[in-house]
């Protein structure tokens, strides 16, 4: 099994991914500059990671998704590669069109960082087979623009398609105003996967938080057991 | 030719605008009470350098706003453009 | 003429003697670009004149010190070939303005410190003054600031862990924003400010140069007048992408081995960074000004000299290594421009377009700056408080004695409340490495892979240094400590952020003096020297200083993980236990201000013998496992220190005050210093009674922890848990977010 | 009676705009090399109504700017008012 994160100018989250998947799980993982294009068929996992993707300029993700690297992400997500975008990797996934919707700023207009309760609501996907439906995961969110929107149309298709996985528990729980509490998504064939919370954040003992590995073991798991791509 | 590009860029009406909601809120409370309808958007200048004419350049700044300044999924824009020399 | 001549080196801010001693150095008279870089070079900011005398007496020796003082950081050594670079930085009169961008750049200039160092900085942290919290300006402030800091601190992906946020009408006009960056590294990647080697290239790095702060370091050396608004320098803005940019690409550099120095490019800019690397080298640079990437047109030489322009770096690679660093640079899109070369002559040497424009020796800016001994006497006003008799004004108000209302009344007022409004608004945890955030005592981070971590901390009472500064100095230090401490960590070492007002002003250099032998002393008795700091003069508005406010960044060192302890209680039936004892003192406090209105007194005492070995107790108790959570007793005293520890778990307390002769409310609300509260179970508590006889200081068993929401103190106070945490938590919301 | 009131700031000349700065190289990198001197700022719109002329809604929307919309330290404003009805 081999892994790759993509680092944009600005990220910040790239080694915190690294540490999991590499450390935790010791699985091979490259670290690749956002500049570079490469074939990246021969990865099992892409993660874009969180952070401020070319200082979140103009959109949080809308300069980065313009990076050369971003070309083969979506021919990866096109052969069904399996594509993860935490934070700034959603939001860069939603700009470039990857995932349905768009970001706004938070509704408290202010930065949020603390562990929010998430309930799982699909847990048939690569991302969250490790987990049971309605099952609940604390997880921290740390953005200042995860307000997901999406137009009612949007909304009712991702719901018919089970493309919400996790949302935020209750409205109090909902740190960003973002409609029906939607924290993660995927697209249609359930290759692409944005979520706000930082479950590398959330993946070791010592750290106080383990629900994150659920996410991973997920994803190992399916590796595992059904080889790699989706749909496509 | 130098052209100059004025663009702006707000949220799609039918879109909740927190940032105006609170800016509007804080107005009112600092007593201007007449104020309603507010909405915060961007303003962007720039210079196009270009041997086409008008035309032209507008078509550029259409594309570089669907492109890149403007989401279209929340965002709308409009622009207006003067020849500087 | 003579007329003429003055407001030159006044507009510099320079005296007529000091005009005189440039002119005896050079051998002539300074043309217009000479004197505005002595200007600033000899500016407080720069060149610490009224302070160095006073900063000299501080202990900088201990077996950790890599580096100390004089450097951009200190470092300490943490074993296994890893050190720690750290260092506490003011950025004041740029947030008085424009609060925003004041303090992001505060952050990123202190940052920039860190990095240059070597070190990969993983952790930030802040102390802020303003005003009483009932003034829409100073909301504007606080909210603006803290927006600022997390601004900055988030984008560019360094966790903000702890701080302190305090205030008092002394702040009203001036407020303070100090900003604390923590790196680590390994002892073969330290490197220096350092230009030598005759010939080897002086290169500009980052970014561009703008007409941004022109003259700030003067700017920073002159009081806040209303007028300040108007002659300000342009405002720096910052941008922490392109400084998250420069420093993957720095400590790139740094690693790669070709290096002679490296500078950050903070107050005066250039001028400041050039002659400081040459000074410290023994060197001369050459640098040729037409050369300096700049980001607006018409620059004059002047202003790219003094230029306070952001994310900027000087670096002296070794000869032929220039394409290595612009290859390194462009990488992540920056700027890496040869500007001029090292030279042996000791000058620093100005060419505009081939023409000699300045030519000055480095020393002569860098090290020869005046250096004066201020008159100092003691404060008028420290007579009329210390004549308070607080025992008659709690007489004489029946509310003083309510204690429930006083508790939740201390529990609701804003240096007492949760400061979670403030800390949720920054990154605490990315790099992952945080394991205990904000809320505690001290924050910890673990070093990744080894078994040990930091505990890190920032900790000043003003208003005591205010009544007694160097009582005030001391305390200041042993809080850190005792923070470091409860946290499970060994105090290392100290960085310090004096804040006071006019220094020509004899009472505020009283002050001045004062607090730092308060200062030295703690940190003899406490082992824990200096390694760094910075001096922040002239914080005054038209009402009047500041209280003199030297905040005291602290790192500790856990040897072991599983030495990890924070301030919450953990289960029912534990053990509260007091360690040291409790005296009649309510000076000073957070009770007399709060509840009688007074900001008077004798402040607590401290005996920092006495203190060191309740420090010594509590952490051997802790390495011995003994110990479930630890807790500083500090503002508002042990009912406050034993309200804070129940709210995490919402576990209530019972407990069973001691006889004694001491007041009421003195148990209860006296700030007596050198006290820890401590959780065990009750198998652990001979054992750690041994530990105390042995250490000599006085335990107590206060009471237990009990499953009910209930905190019940002796007949005195009695509470439910709920509401006391309701205060707690929504003070400050409720103030910001009306 | 009611005003529209769009109004524009800016940040002022030197002050550095390190937004516009990443976006103008955005456009470029995406091929629009012809751009230049870009700079990002705020684009607002608001109602005003009141019984009162022009020059009394130009005075209220000035106070507005300078005490709450605008940042006078670092940014400049301009705006332009329109009767609606
Ligand atoms: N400005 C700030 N930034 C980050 N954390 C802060 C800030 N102010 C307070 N905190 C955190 O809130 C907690 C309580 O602060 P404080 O009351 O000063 O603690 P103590 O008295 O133990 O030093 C600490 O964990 C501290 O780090
Ligand atoms: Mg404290």
């Amino acid at each position: 099994m081999k892994f790759a994160v993509i680092t944009f100018p600005g990220s910040n989250c790239d080694q915190d991914i690294f540490q999991v998947t590499n450390s935790v799980y010791n699985i091979e993982t490259d670290m690749l500059w956002h500049n570079t294009k490469q074939d990246l068929s021969k990865y099992d996992c892409i993660f874009l990671p969180g952070g401020f993707s070319y200082g979140d300029y103009l959109r949080s993700g809308a300069i980065a998704r313009f990076a050369p690297m971003m070309g083969e992400v979506v021919n990866y997500a096109e052969a069904g590669g399996l594509v993860v975008g935490i934070c700034n990797g959603f939001q860069i996934l939603l700009e470039a069109g990857l995932l349905a919707g768009a970001m706004k700023v938070n509704n408290s207009l202010k930065f949020i960082c603390k562990t929010v309760e998430l309930e799982i609501v699909n847990a048939e996907t690569p991302f969250t087979n490790q987990t049971k439906k309605a099952e609940i995961l604390r997880i921290p969110v740390a953005h200042q623009e995860g307000n997901y929107f999406i137009d009612k149309k949007g909304l009712a298709e991702l719901k018919k398609n089970n493309q919400i996985v996790l949302r935020y528990k209750d409205e109090i729980e909902n740190p960003n105003g973002s409609i029906d509490n939607i924290a993660g998504i995927t697209n249609k064939a359930g290759n692409v996967f944005g979520l706000m919370p930082h479950p590398e954040r959330a993946a070791e003992e010592i750290l106080g938080n383990v629900d994150g590995k659920k996410i991973f073991d997920s994803i190992i798991n399916f590796l595992q057991s059904r080889g790699g791509k989706i749909g496509a | 030719m130098k052209w100059k590009t004025k663009i702006e860029i707000k949220l799609k009406e039918s879109i909740l605008d927190p940032q105006g909601q609170a800016v509007e809120d804080g107005l009112q409370s600092l007593g201007y009470q007449n104020v309603s309808k507010l909405s915060i958007g961007k303003y962007l200048e720039l210079e196009i350098e270009t041997e086409q004419g008008k035309d032209a350049v507008a078509e550029q700044v259409t594309e570089m706003c669907e492109r890149l300044l403007a989401n279209p999924v929340i965002e709308e824009y409009s622009f207006d453009i003067s020849e500087v020399g | 003429m003579a007329h003429n001549q003055e407001t030159v080196w006044e507009k510099e801010g320079l005296t007529a003697e000091e005009y005189q001693m440039i002119v005896a150095r050079l051998g002539r008279k300074p043309n217009y670009t000479e004197l505005g870089m002595f200007g600033v070079m000899w500016s407080e900011h720069c060149s610490y004149k009224n302070s160095k005398l006073i900063l000299k007496k501080f202990p900088t020796e201990g077996k950790r010190v890599l580096q100390g003082p004089g450097e951009n950081a200190g470092i300490i050594d943490i074993g296994d070939n890893q050190a720690i670079s750290f260092k506490i930085e003011s950025h004041n009169h740029p947030s008085a303005i424009e609060p925003y961008q004041g303090a992001a750049t505060g952050v990123g200039g202190i940052i920039r410190d860190i990095f240059t160092m070597g070190a990969r900085p993983i952790a930030s942290l802040n102390s802020l003054r303003f005003g009483n919290l009932n003034n829409n300006h100073v909301k504007y402030l606080f909210k603006e600031v803290v927006a600022g800091i997390a601004g900055y601190g988030n984008s560019i992906g360094i966790p903000t862990v702890g701080g302190e946020v305090n205030f008092a009408a002394a702040y009203q006009g001036n407020p303070l924003v100090n900003a604390m960056s923590v790196g680590l590294m390994e002892h073969d990647d330290i490197a220096t400010g350092t230009a030598s080697g005759k010939g080897n290239p002086v290169m500009v790095v980052g970014a561009a140069t703008g007409r941004d702060g022109i003259q700030g370091a003067s700017f920073a050396s002159d009081e806040l007048t209303d007028e300040s608004a108007e002659d300000r320098p342009a405002v720096q803005v910052g941008d922490p992408f392109m400084e998250k940019l420069l420093l993957e690409a720095s400590l790139e550099l740094i690693k790669s081995g070709v290096l002679v120095g490296i500078q950050d490019m903070g107050a005066a800019g250039l001028i400041s960074s050039s002659s400081e690397m040459a000074g410290r080298g023994g060197a001369g640079i050459e640098m040729e000004m037409s050369k300096v990437p700049c980001r607006e047109e018409g620059m004059t030489p002047y202003e790219m000299l003094l230029s306070e322009s952001q994310e900027r770096m000087l670096v002296v690679p070794r000869k032929g290594k220039e394409k290595l660093v612009e290859k390194i640079f462009a990488k992540y899109g920056l700027h890496a421009a040869v500007i001029g070369k090292v030279t042996a002559d000791g000058m620093i040497r100005v060419l505009h377009d081939g023409e000699i424009i300045a030519e000055v020796p480095a020393k002569a800016l860098a090290d020869d700056a005046p250096v004066y001994q201020r008159d100092s006497s003691r404060p008028a006003y420290l007579t009329e408080i210390e004549k308070l008799d607080i025992n008659k004004l709690i007489e004489a108000n029946p509310a003083a004695k309510n204690y429930n209302q006083v508790l939740l009344k201390l529990l609701a007022s804003a240096n007492i409340a949760s400061k979670k409004w403030v800390y949720e608004q920054y990154d605490q945890q990315v790099q992952n490495n945080t394991l205990v955030l904000p809320g505690s005592d001290a924050a910890v981070l673990r070093i990744k892979g080894k078994n040990k971590g930091l505990a890190l901390t920032t900790d000043c009472n003003g208003r005591y240094c205010y009544l007694n500064p160097k009582v005030g100095g001391r305390i200041a230090v042993a809080e850190a400590a005792r923070n470091i401490v409860c946290s499970g960590g060994e105090p290392l070492a100290i960085t310090d952020g004096l804040n006071f007002g006019n220094p020509m002003d004899p009472e505020v250099f009283w002050q001045f003096e004062e607090a730092a032998q308060g200062i030295s002393e703690a940190c003899l008795e406490l082992e824990t020297p200096v390694t760094g700091g910075n001096v922040s003069f002239y914080n005054e508005s038209p009402d009047g200083a500041i209280y003199p406010t030297p905040i005291i960044g602290m790192v500790g060192l856990i040897r072991d993980l599983q030495d990890v302890t924070t301030h919450d209680f953990k289960d029912a039936g534990d053990q509260i236990i007091l360690l040291g004892e409790t005296k009649e003192e309510l000076g000073g406090t957070e009770y007399l201000k709060e509840i009688l209105g007074e900001e008077k007194g004798s402040i607590p005492e401290i005996n920092l013998k006495y203190e060191k070995r309740v420090q010594q107790t509590c952490l051997t108790a802790i390495r011995k496992g003994f110990v479930k959570s630890a807790h500083d007793c500090s503002e508002g005293g042990l009912a406050v220190a034993l309200a804070e520890s129940t709210f995490r778990k919402e576990l209530g307390i019972k407990i069973n005050l001691p006889d004694s002769d001491i007041s009421k409310v003195a148990e209860l609300f006296g700030e007596t210093q050198s006290r820890i509260i401590i959780t065990t179970e009750k198998e652990n508590l001979d054992n750690i009674q041994n530990i105390a006889c042995k250490n000599e200081i006085a335990m107590t068993v206060l009471g237990t922890v009990i499953p009910e929401k209930l905190f019940i103190i002796d007949g005195l106070i009695k509470l439910d848990l709920e509401e006391m945490k309701k205060q707690w938590q929504n003070a400050i919301p409720a103030e910001m977010e009306s």
